[in-house]
């Protein structure tokens, strides 16, 4: 909650802060953050698959190789396995590699790449070399993708030490976090939510970072903490909004990194309000929503009134037909309902 | 209601009487493929399909013409472009427009979509939205195949793009150390995405096969009669033990890589679409072929063409009318 | 706690049953289980690297290829991936593969084969294909093997639907899970500890299988619950067996399966001594020790005198020099303190 | 304390006076490896190391021959059996013991030991646990060179059982496509593991690198000249801009897949090992031409094996008197 005042969101918002913001969507903060990055370091690069001239799929990239042409922006084959490991090997080596991986579902092609090779570098050659590298990918159901577009899997590298890993949730955080992951001297990986993509939010003109491990207090409350990721912000938002109508006063933290985490926040809020829900994307079982809970039903044990709830995806593969989908992710009335339920009102 | 267009039993392939059948059936084939995805379109635009569909029109002749080499107890395996394959191998109009709308009596109840027909009847182990990820699934059908003594045949339907993927190596090995019953078709539509693969393949895409001792055929893959002899003979080798075959078809996608990539000017050119469209179609050139044989009359292909178009109006309709699945299906099939 | 008698560990032993047992060792159990399930159905074959002539670096599988022959126990190339993926398709043609992941750590590699395809294949067909795959791999630290071979990576597949995933504590029981694993219909995921192929135990002459899904009271208790997993199983039980000697009852819970956990005996058990640890081989965070805290404390949420505490492997790459590695993984000692502070016995 | 032996620069292969330094160099760095494993497997039998390691005796030409022809500012990368790549690029004797027996002084600190001992000074990127792992990382250093305007140069060593792995297929595909300056280096020592390389691999091994358009060499892995040669032309190829290389280098390992595979009846016979050790050892063909042609008398190659045996000595009785790292060690290093 002691966030540096350039890194909250009321500051990006303009409360306290001199500098000019205007609002752009998270596809052109990421942009922005990357074009500055390229900018500023001439070892930056990106490679991925139609990264350059198709700006990815999802346009998030459209614009830079216009900028800093085919050797900086690179045009990969689909070697998912194969442009990871290159970039482990040039961030070895000097570079800072950007590598997109289009969809986080296909994480499960590179995990050998990131698990074994960028994050165990550093620490089994004894601090000698360094993997200096970011990993972004992406996550997010409904879009009515199927099972194998739409999973959310940031627990599993969230689970390896030597990783970072980051799940912006605005406009603001995501171009801050991509900024700082990008300096980072660690691989990072970084999740985007594809259906956030166009989501408008502040962002300062003047250039900023967010620190790693700096949970950010997306609303204040006194009856409720709803710790949320990446698109269940909005959600837990979304929600917080309804309790509102109902009398209950919801607390909404996004911790912002799964690695580093910041334990003290999250435990902070739910001492304070003495009930938790957890939300996230991705699959419940043995998933990030599993970690944050249990991190929070340890840390404010004494101060709780009731168990802490976890909400993440249902454990089925994301079906396709959207009467399936949409039942898999947790909504603002899902959350609603929970949260009504945990502080007994309903 | 579903009408399965049965694989006919092969047949020679020179275009005598015998074989006449056969051709109409794989014109038929590709008749309900390129409709079919022409509709497909029409319910993408008018926001009528949930998501997002790739098109397979103007390849197909590939499909049609590897699975009019095959039984129907032979497999397949499709790509995130699979509508083709599915069709050519007797997937049911129907009920593949009812999956591609989430329903209820689609192929997979709804819960696979455009990217995951599969149909265990037709030998249709699945499409795959994992590019490469079916390699593995070809290659362990043909594995079972030779391991229940059986003599069925495993196709693998792959893009250009797939050959990106180690598995896909890692797999032709074991299938050419193993001798095992199965066909790599690399549909080299001139691009990934949207990127032309020169760009993003070195050397040659068939020395990578030949490379473990995997006999190569390339293909004209607009046209049907090549691609279906090189099926024969490449089906003829796997049943007899052989082994594996690689064949590499070279066509093209008309459309987008899928139906919302309507902008395709920054990664080709109109007149070259306009090229493969208007002297490469694999139906004119097969029905150009048909009539200059005497093997058909336009007014027999043209009754097909409007068969077909009756069908694929019945499929359409079935399938928006068709009820969507009970939601509490969404935590059903999760374990067998 | 209700487990049918045959498949308690306490049955096992003979206290209650005709059958004549014997004792052997965790690595013939499964060696014994595969031969069994072999001769009982021809659609039953092993794949994998050195699985013939060699059986396996670990020789848990010597003497299968003489009696089995090449075509049932086929040695491979070193492709994970292209042989999981090989598995997937004859799976679902009607065989049963079992195929040999040597190293936990090489899951990295056939994450894709198995999340995306294996795992999803049911469902992704409407119920209509199915995939009868057992993975067979390892896990466990302490072996002097570093960072890429120590790894115990269960939380990556016990976080995916679709999935079964088992990890044995005994002899016993590893034979009657894997019997189990190889006759269930989905894939599953069984995971041998490295250091246990040589423990001994009872194991009946006459066939039985282990039901997925029944946690098994390794050693009954009321002062406190450790609950632990595969190779944490015989270090909980030393544990337990020093608290003894310091007048505090430990009660200690072998869940057996990661999924389908028995959520009911676990915090039955909590409820019962009100203090609960979970200890597994697995990184600590987002591992499986955050998944099955989460369920205790939510579950036992009005029962419980302490946080339930976690021990998991350190959040360290695997280090190489005996002296740090042997810091990395709970230890009797280290889970006997964990207990007596729980309990106020310090 | 350490003596790390730098890789000499590079020389012209005909043994005329110039060349004398250059190949004598190259002999005692032979020298070391054998002897640096001679003494691994010994401090293994008298249980003074913890763990297994992967002996290169046998195969010294290879690394050697290769690494004759880098500077100290290219790369390698390296594997399992990865003692023969270090010493050859330069690595301390004594600084790897240390890292060996998880010693302080070690080249990681004791963190990475047997298969993972990098060294940034000498340019070695690191020994590699996983089959083929490394690929990528030699790759993408290629890249880095290529990208920052540099002419360095990276070696990716691995083994006829990482050709299983699809990883390497995706590297050499984008290495060729971007004529990356990096050589593939095949050391095919028979085996993997305990299955001979015919049992695993289908085809030809070069071809698999020659279907992306990469020039394949195949060497004699036993004759340093022929290996030295072979990568002297790569690596100038490599320097030019002209992309990168595959050597396929015929060898043998000596020893068992690690120190504990002693009884290996099963797998290969006495009289093949036999016949390797003494009809083909690289150690001995060097020594026989080198005096044949002049180069060397026997006494001053018996002199350079002294001085190794006494650098191996010291190395081995460092390493043992070395301390242990610090416990709190253990929680360092994790992030950068
Ligand atoms: C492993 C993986 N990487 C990337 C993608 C995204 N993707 C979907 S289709 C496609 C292009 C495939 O090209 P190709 O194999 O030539 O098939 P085509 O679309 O041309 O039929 C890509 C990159 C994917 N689905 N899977
Ligand atoms: C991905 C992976 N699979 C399996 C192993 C286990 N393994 C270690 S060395 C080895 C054999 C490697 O053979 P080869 O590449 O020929 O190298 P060699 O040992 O002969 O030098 C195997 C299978 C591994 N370390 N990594
Ligand atoms: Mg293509
Ligand atoms: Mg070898």
């Amino acid at each position: 909650m002691s966030t540096p005042s350039l890194t909250s969101s009321a500051a990006a918002a303009g409360a306290t802060q001199a500098t000019a913001t205007r609002e752009i969507t998270l596809s052109q903060a990421i942009r922005e953050a990357l074009a500055e990055e390229l900018r500023r370091d001439p070892r930056v690069f990106v490679i991925g698959e139609d990264v350059a001239e198709a700006g990815t799929p999802f346009k998030v990239l459209s614009g830079l190789v216009e900028e800093f042409g085919k050797t900086r922006i690179v045009d990969s084959p689909i070697s998912e396995a194969g442009i990871t490991g290159i970039g482990v090997g040039a961030a070895m080596t000097g570079m800072r590699p950007v590598v997109d991986i289009m969809f986080g579902d296909f994480l499960g092609i590179v995990m050998d790449q990131i698990a074994n090779q960028a994050a165990k570098v550093h620490y089994m050659s004894g601090g000698k070399l360094k993997v200096p590298m970011v990993i972004r990918t992406t996550l997010g159901a409904t879009r009515r993708s199927a099972a194998q577009h739409s999973q959310s899997l940031h627990a599993w590298v969230s689970h390896i030490p030597g990783l970072k890993v980051v799940l912006p949730s605005t406009p603001y955080d995501a171009k801050g976090l991509l900024k700082t992951a990008i300096r980072d001297d660690n691989p990072v990986v970084f999740f985007e939510d594809k259906m956030m993509y166009q989501l408008k939010g502040p962002v300062p003109e003047d250039e900023y970072t967010i620190p790693f491990g700096v949970a950010d207090v997306k609303r204040e409350g006194t009856d409720i903490t709803i710790v949320a990721t990446s698109s269940m912000v909005q959600v837990a938002l979304a929600a917080a909004e309804n309790l509102a109508q109902l009398g209950i006063s919801a607390e909404v933290v996004d911790p912002r990194t799964m690695f580093p985490l910041d334990k003290e926040t999250l435990i902070a809020s739910a001492k304070k309000t003495s009930r938790a829900i957890v939300v996230d994307e991705g699959y419940e079982r043995y998933g990030v929503t599993a970690e944050l809970a249990a991190v929070i039903a340890e840390g404010a044990f004494y101060y709780l009134d009731a168990p802490v709830k976890r909400m993440g995806a249902m454990d089925v593969p994301v079906p396709f037909s959207p009467v399936l989908e949409d039942q898999t992710v947790p909504t603002p009335a899902t959350v609603t309902e929970m949260a009504r339920t945990l502080c007994g009102r309903v | 209601m579903a009408q399965a267009g049965q694989a006919s039993r092969k047949t020679p392939s020179a275009p005598d009487a015998g074989a006449r059948e056969h051709w109409l059936f794989l014109y038929r084939q590709m008749q309900r493929i390129r409709q079919f995805e022409e509709q497909v379109n029409e319910l993408y635009l008018s926001a009528r399909m949930p998501g997002l569909a790739h098109l397979y029109s103007g390849e197909e002749a590939v499909a049609v013409g590897v699975c009019g080499a095959l039984r129907q107890d032979d497999y397949i395996t499709s790509t995130h472009r699979g509508h083709g394959h599915c069709i050519a191998k007797g997937a049911a109009i129907d009920l593949m427009y009812a999956e591609l709308l989430g329903k209820e009596a689609g192929y997979c109840h709804g819960k696979g979509g455009s990217m995951h027909i599969a149909d265990q009847e037709t030998g249709n182990l699945g499409a795959n939205a994992i590019v490469g990820g079916s390699a593995g699934i070809a290659t362990g059908a043909a594995y079972a195949s030779k391991a229940q003594g059986l003599d069925r045949v495993a196709v693998c339907f792959f893009g250009d793009g797939a050959l990106g993927q180690g598995l896909v190596y890692e797999v032709m090995n074991m299938a050419a150390l193993w001798k095992l019953p199965v066909l790599y078709v690399c549909e080299n539509n001139q691009y990934g995405e949207y990127t032309h693969w020169t760009e993003t393949q070195a050397g040659s895409l068939g020395a990578r096969a030949a490379a473990f001792g995997i006999p190569v055929t390339e293909v004209d893959g607009q046209d049907i009669r090549a691609v279906n002899a090189a099926a024969e003979q490449a089906v003829a080798r796997a049943r007899a033990g052989e082994g594996p075959s690689f064949v590499l078809a070279t066509t093209y996608r008309y459309y987008g890589h899928h139906v919302g990539d309507i902008q395709r000017a920054y990664y080709r050119s109109r007149e070259e679409e306009e090229y493969w469209r208007r002297e490469r179609d694999p139906i004119s050139l097969m029905a150009a072929w048909l009539e200059a044989d005497g093997v058909a009359t336009r007014a027999e292909l043209e009754a097909i063409r409007d068969e077909v178009d009756a069908e694929i109006k019945a499929g359409v309709a079935f399938a928006l009318d068709a009820p969507y699945p009970d939601p509490s299906e969404v935590t059903q099939d999760v374990y067998a």
